[in-house]
Formats: structure tokens, C-alpha cells, sequence
């Protein structure tokens, strides 16, 4: 039922754009009401629990919050969301969002982990309330420094099989 | 999107205060403005209720923490009321479920 | 206050890229949750009312349902969707909503009314309860057929000054 | 996002449809999957509380104008209770708010 291999890197749940929700955005806060809202519709096709779901849900608004208020220092900004679901090699459900800005390259070393290690929610400098919470939640955050910006991948990997494993329509 | 916060305060020196919205970045500001005169005031207590309240952030937890630091502070009691299971989650998550004063359910 | 004029076509409230709201979705019907949260946010920067947002959600949502229905029908299928807050010249607030889809080319000739005259509720073939909605509730209902597709202007001038007129930020 | 629809059906020939979430295209289905037996089934009067509906299209009513035309074919009673402002709004200007039987609040 999921023919459309994508060689290497595993299988998007549906073909090229259709089934990724991509999301220019400014960073008026007023926003991670939409954000909330495309997680939701993410999370309700990968069949998630109600925790699981709100759970995911404030991941991605952390690290938007941030953007905004670290990247971007609360004035508006442009960001590029994209979030899809995709089925890795051991055909588990992965939910990944993407986020681009075009704000000042992040600094992750300041951080002991995320980049390479997981981290754990005492892993964090002090203060970092919402990061912490980010990597506690996220199987996989990765940050890329580039030459007018930053790109930020979080992935989530479906737990509970029998939650996850569901059909989507 | 929107956040209802009211404030009824008792004589006794107690204030409820009821939350009704989600509580993000946008919206904490407001938590915020309405429990910072309550820390000034004489008061013994302060309960927070948040059956209301479907999504809370780290803005949202780090503007009630505010509230333990008052507690501590003036020998107050700040106790959180009625919390849904996805908010309760948060707390577990940040491991603050230990931390703050969380009333037991109709308490 | 409002500074970057844009010639002809009156000022956009806020610059370029900023302030859109850009969209690019599928036409799962589960989307129209999204679109429901990115018009809601736009209503309130234009601070209209309960009723006025409700509204212009509705007409919206009609929009991107007959899309998805008789465009697409019910298939997925790629849509791009664009909301921003316009002043006109007479300085009136206007909510404007565009639509890109890539679906057969629809013939608006059927309807009676719409792409010059404004339709009103009983203007439109019987049956059509959705798209006389969207025409009584919107100033303006502009399709234009494309090689490719399908691009849709609705434009939704904010009524009552005292509602409408207050400062967004 | 999610629709719950329940249904209470009395001996006496009425049934009573409790629906909360928002009634879109995705939604619609589940609400007229719920009201197609009571169509069906011997009723006289069917009743459906839309408290906590906050948002409903084209569909929603084009559901719910299947209630009206059971209502004329079998001689029942189809009534809509307790809508929110936003939906009464739509009704109007579908000008089908003289067409159903709405109730009065609290009726
Ligand atoms: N996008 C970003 N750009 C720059 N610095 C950031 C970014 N995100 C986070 N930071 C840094 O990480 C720290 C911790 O962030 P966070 O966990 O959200 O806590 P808080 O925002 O409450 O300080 C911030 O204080 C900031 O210095
Ligand atoms: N995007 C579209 N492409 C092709 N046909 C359309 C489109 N939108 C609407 N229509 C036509 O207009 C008619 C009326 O639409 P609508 O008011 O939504 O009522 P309904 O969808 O309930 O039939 C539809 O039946 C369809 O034939």
C-alpha cells in the first residue's frame, strides 16, 4: 500500500508535495495558533494519543517561540515551516517538521547536547525551560548554521505501535 | 487564541484567579499582568484554576513559577487547580508536577 | 504609521513576505482545520468581531471545499493559499484571501452572477448553498482560469469602522 | 477538529442528537452516519443540541436540511436547540432560519 520507495531515505507517506503542509510564516506570535493547528492535523494522521499529540504540539511551538523571540528578537521575521510523515526503514511512523529562518546563526554549541547526543531535560543550561522540554520530547533535533540563517529539523518517531500504526485515509 | 483571565479575591487574603484559553507566548502576557499585582497584595493564598486551559507552553509554566517564587518568598500558598491530563503532562515532562502545590481533582 | 505606499494598488499593512500568510496544502479535507486557524488569526489582526470572523472563515472554508469536491474531486491535490491585510485607498481595511489550484479549469460561466456584478444569496443556481454563502459574505469573488489551474481572489472589506479601525500589531 | 455525536433515544418515539466539535466537510459524514437511522427508524421527533458546536459550512446545514425533508415526509418534528451565535448567523444568511424549527434557548 506504500509503493512509492524514496531509495534511502525511506518512504514519504505520500507522493512529492501532496501530503506535506509547508507554512511561510512571520514570527508575530499570533502564529503558533496555526502551528498548533497543522501539528494537530499531522499528529491526528499519524493516529497519535491525545498526550502524544500535545506533546509533539509544544515541541514545534518551542522552537518557534525561540526563533521569534532568540532569532529574531520579537520583531517579525520570515520562517518556512514544512511538516510531513514519513515510514523509516524499521516501518515505524516518523513525523518530521522543518523549520528555515533568515534570522542570526544560532549558537548550538552553547548547548551540551541536541546536536549530535539526545538530550535529557537536565541536560540544558538553566533557563532553558522550552529547549529542554524540545529535546525531552523530539527523537532527533538537528540545527544547521547557514550563510543567512538556520534551518531546524525535529523528527518524532511514533512510540506505541498500536497507536501509530494505523491507516491514514 | 484568546486568554480569559478573571480574578475574584476574598477578604479572607485568598484570590482565584480562572484561566480560560490556551496559554503561549502570545498569550502568557496576560496571565502574567493579572497575577503580578496579586503578588503585591497581602495575600495568603492564591489558586490558580485551569480547567480551562487545553495547552500550556514553557512561557505559560515559567510565568506561573513566578507564582512558587512569591510563595516562597511571603510564605504564601500559590496552588494550581483542576489541570487537564495534556497540561498535567507538561508539568511532568519539566518536572515541576513535585514542585508546585497541584490540588487534587474538585479540591 | 503606515509608510511603504505600493503605487496603484494601496499599501499592504505590513511588508512583503512579513505579514503574509503563505500556505501550501493538500486537499485533505482535514486541512480545512488549518485554513480555519490562519483566517481566524487574520480576523483578529483586522480586529473583527465574532460574527464578521466567523464569517470570513466560513466563505473561505467554502472556497477550499468546492475546491477539494469539484476541483480536485475529493483527491488530493496541491493548493497554494495566501491571506494578508490590505488598505485600500479609501482607507479602509480589506482581508484578502488567494487561492492557486491546480485542478481542471472551472467554468464560472454557470453562475449568473460573480465575476463582475456581486452575487447575492438568490443569485446562484439551486443546490449551490456554499458557493452563494461565500458570494453574499465577500466584497469580492474574482476567478481567473489558468493553462494549469485555477486562481481565486476573495477580498473582504472590514464593514464597521469602529471594529475594523484599531491599530494591529 | 473531531466530531462527537451522541444519540439518546426515548421510548416515546423522540430522539435527542448531542453534537460537539465543528461540522465541516471532514466532519459532516459522521454527523449524518448518526441521524440516517433515525431517519429510518419509527420517530416522531428528533431533536439536536448544537451547544457545542462553534463552527459549522455548507455541508453541516446541507446535513441537517435532510432532518427538514424527513420532517415533511413522515410527518415529524425536527428541531434544532441551543446554537451559538456564529451558527445562528450562518442559518440567517442562508435564509434558513425561518425554515427549520428552532428552539428557543433552554427549550
Ligand atoms: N533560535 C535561537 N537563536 C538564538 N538563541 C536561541 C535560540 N533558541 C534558543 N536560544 C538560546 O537558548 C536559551 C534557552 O531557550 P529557552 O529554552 O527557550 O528558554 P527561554 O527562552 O525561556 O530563555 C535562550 O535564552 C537563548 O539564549
Ligand atoms: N472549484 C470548482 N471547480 C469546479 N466546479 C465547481 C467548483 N466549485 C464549485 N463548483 C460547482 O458549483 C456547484 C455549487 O457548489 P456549492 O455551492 O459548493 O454546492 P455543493 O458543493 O453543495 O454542490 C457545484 O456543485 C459544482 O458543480
Amino acid at each position: 500500500m506504500l509503493e512509492n520507495s524514496l531509495g534511502d531515505s525511506g518512504e514519504d507517506l505520500e507522493h512529492s508535495q501532496i501530503g506535506k503542509l509547508m507554512f511561510q510564516l512571520n514570527t508575530k506570535k499570533d502564529c503558533v495558533h496555526i502551528l498548533r493547528s497543522m501539528v494537530e492535523v499531522m499528529a491526528m494522521r499519524a493516529h497519535l494519543g491525545e498526550l502524544e499529540s500535545n506533546r509533539v504540539t509544544l515541541a514545534v511551538d518551542e522552537l518557534f517561540a525561540n526563533i521569534a523571540q532568540h532569532g529574531y528578537g520579537d520583531k517579525p521575521g520570515r520562517v518556512e515551516f514544512e511538516a510531513k510523515l514519513h515510514i523509516n526503514h524499521h516501518r515505524q511512523k516518523e513525523l518530521h517538521f522543518e523549520f528555515r529562518d533568515y534570522a542570526p546563526v544560532m549558537h548550538m554549541k552553547r548547548f551540551t547536547c541536541g546536536d549530535e547526543k539526545p538530550c535529557s531535560a537536565s541536560d540544558v543550561l538553566p533557563g532553558g525551560l522550552g529547549i529542554s522540554l524540545m529535546h525531552s520530547i523530539m527523537d532527533v533535533v538537528q540545527h544547521e548554521a547557514l550563510p543567512d540563517g538556520n534551518h531546524w529539523l525535529l523528527i518524532y518517531i511514533c512510540k506505541s505501535d498500536g497507536q501509530c500504526e494505523g491507516e491514514e485515509s | 487564541m484568546k486568554l480569559d483571565v478573571r480574578v475574584e479575591e476574598k477578604e479572607s487574603g485568598m484570590a482565584k484567579v480562572y484561566v480560560q484559553g490556551d496559554v503561549t507566548i502570545q498569550t502568557s502576557p496576560e496571565l502574567r499582568k493579572v497575577l503580578k499585582p496579586l503578588f503585591v497584595a497581602k495575600q495568603q493564598e492564591i489558586h490558580v484554576y485551569l480547567s480551562d486551559v487545553g495547552f500550556m507552553d514553557s512561557s505559560g509554566i515559567a510565568t506561573l513559577v513566578e507564582g512558587l517564587q512569591w510563595a516562597r518568598d511571603m510564605q504564601g500558598r500559590f496552588v494550581l487547580h483542576d489541570l487537564r491530563d495534556t497540561v498535567r503532562d507538561v508539568f511532568r515532562l519539566a518536572k515541576l508536577d513535585t514542585v508546585f502545590e497541584i490540588a487534587e481533582v474538585g479540591a
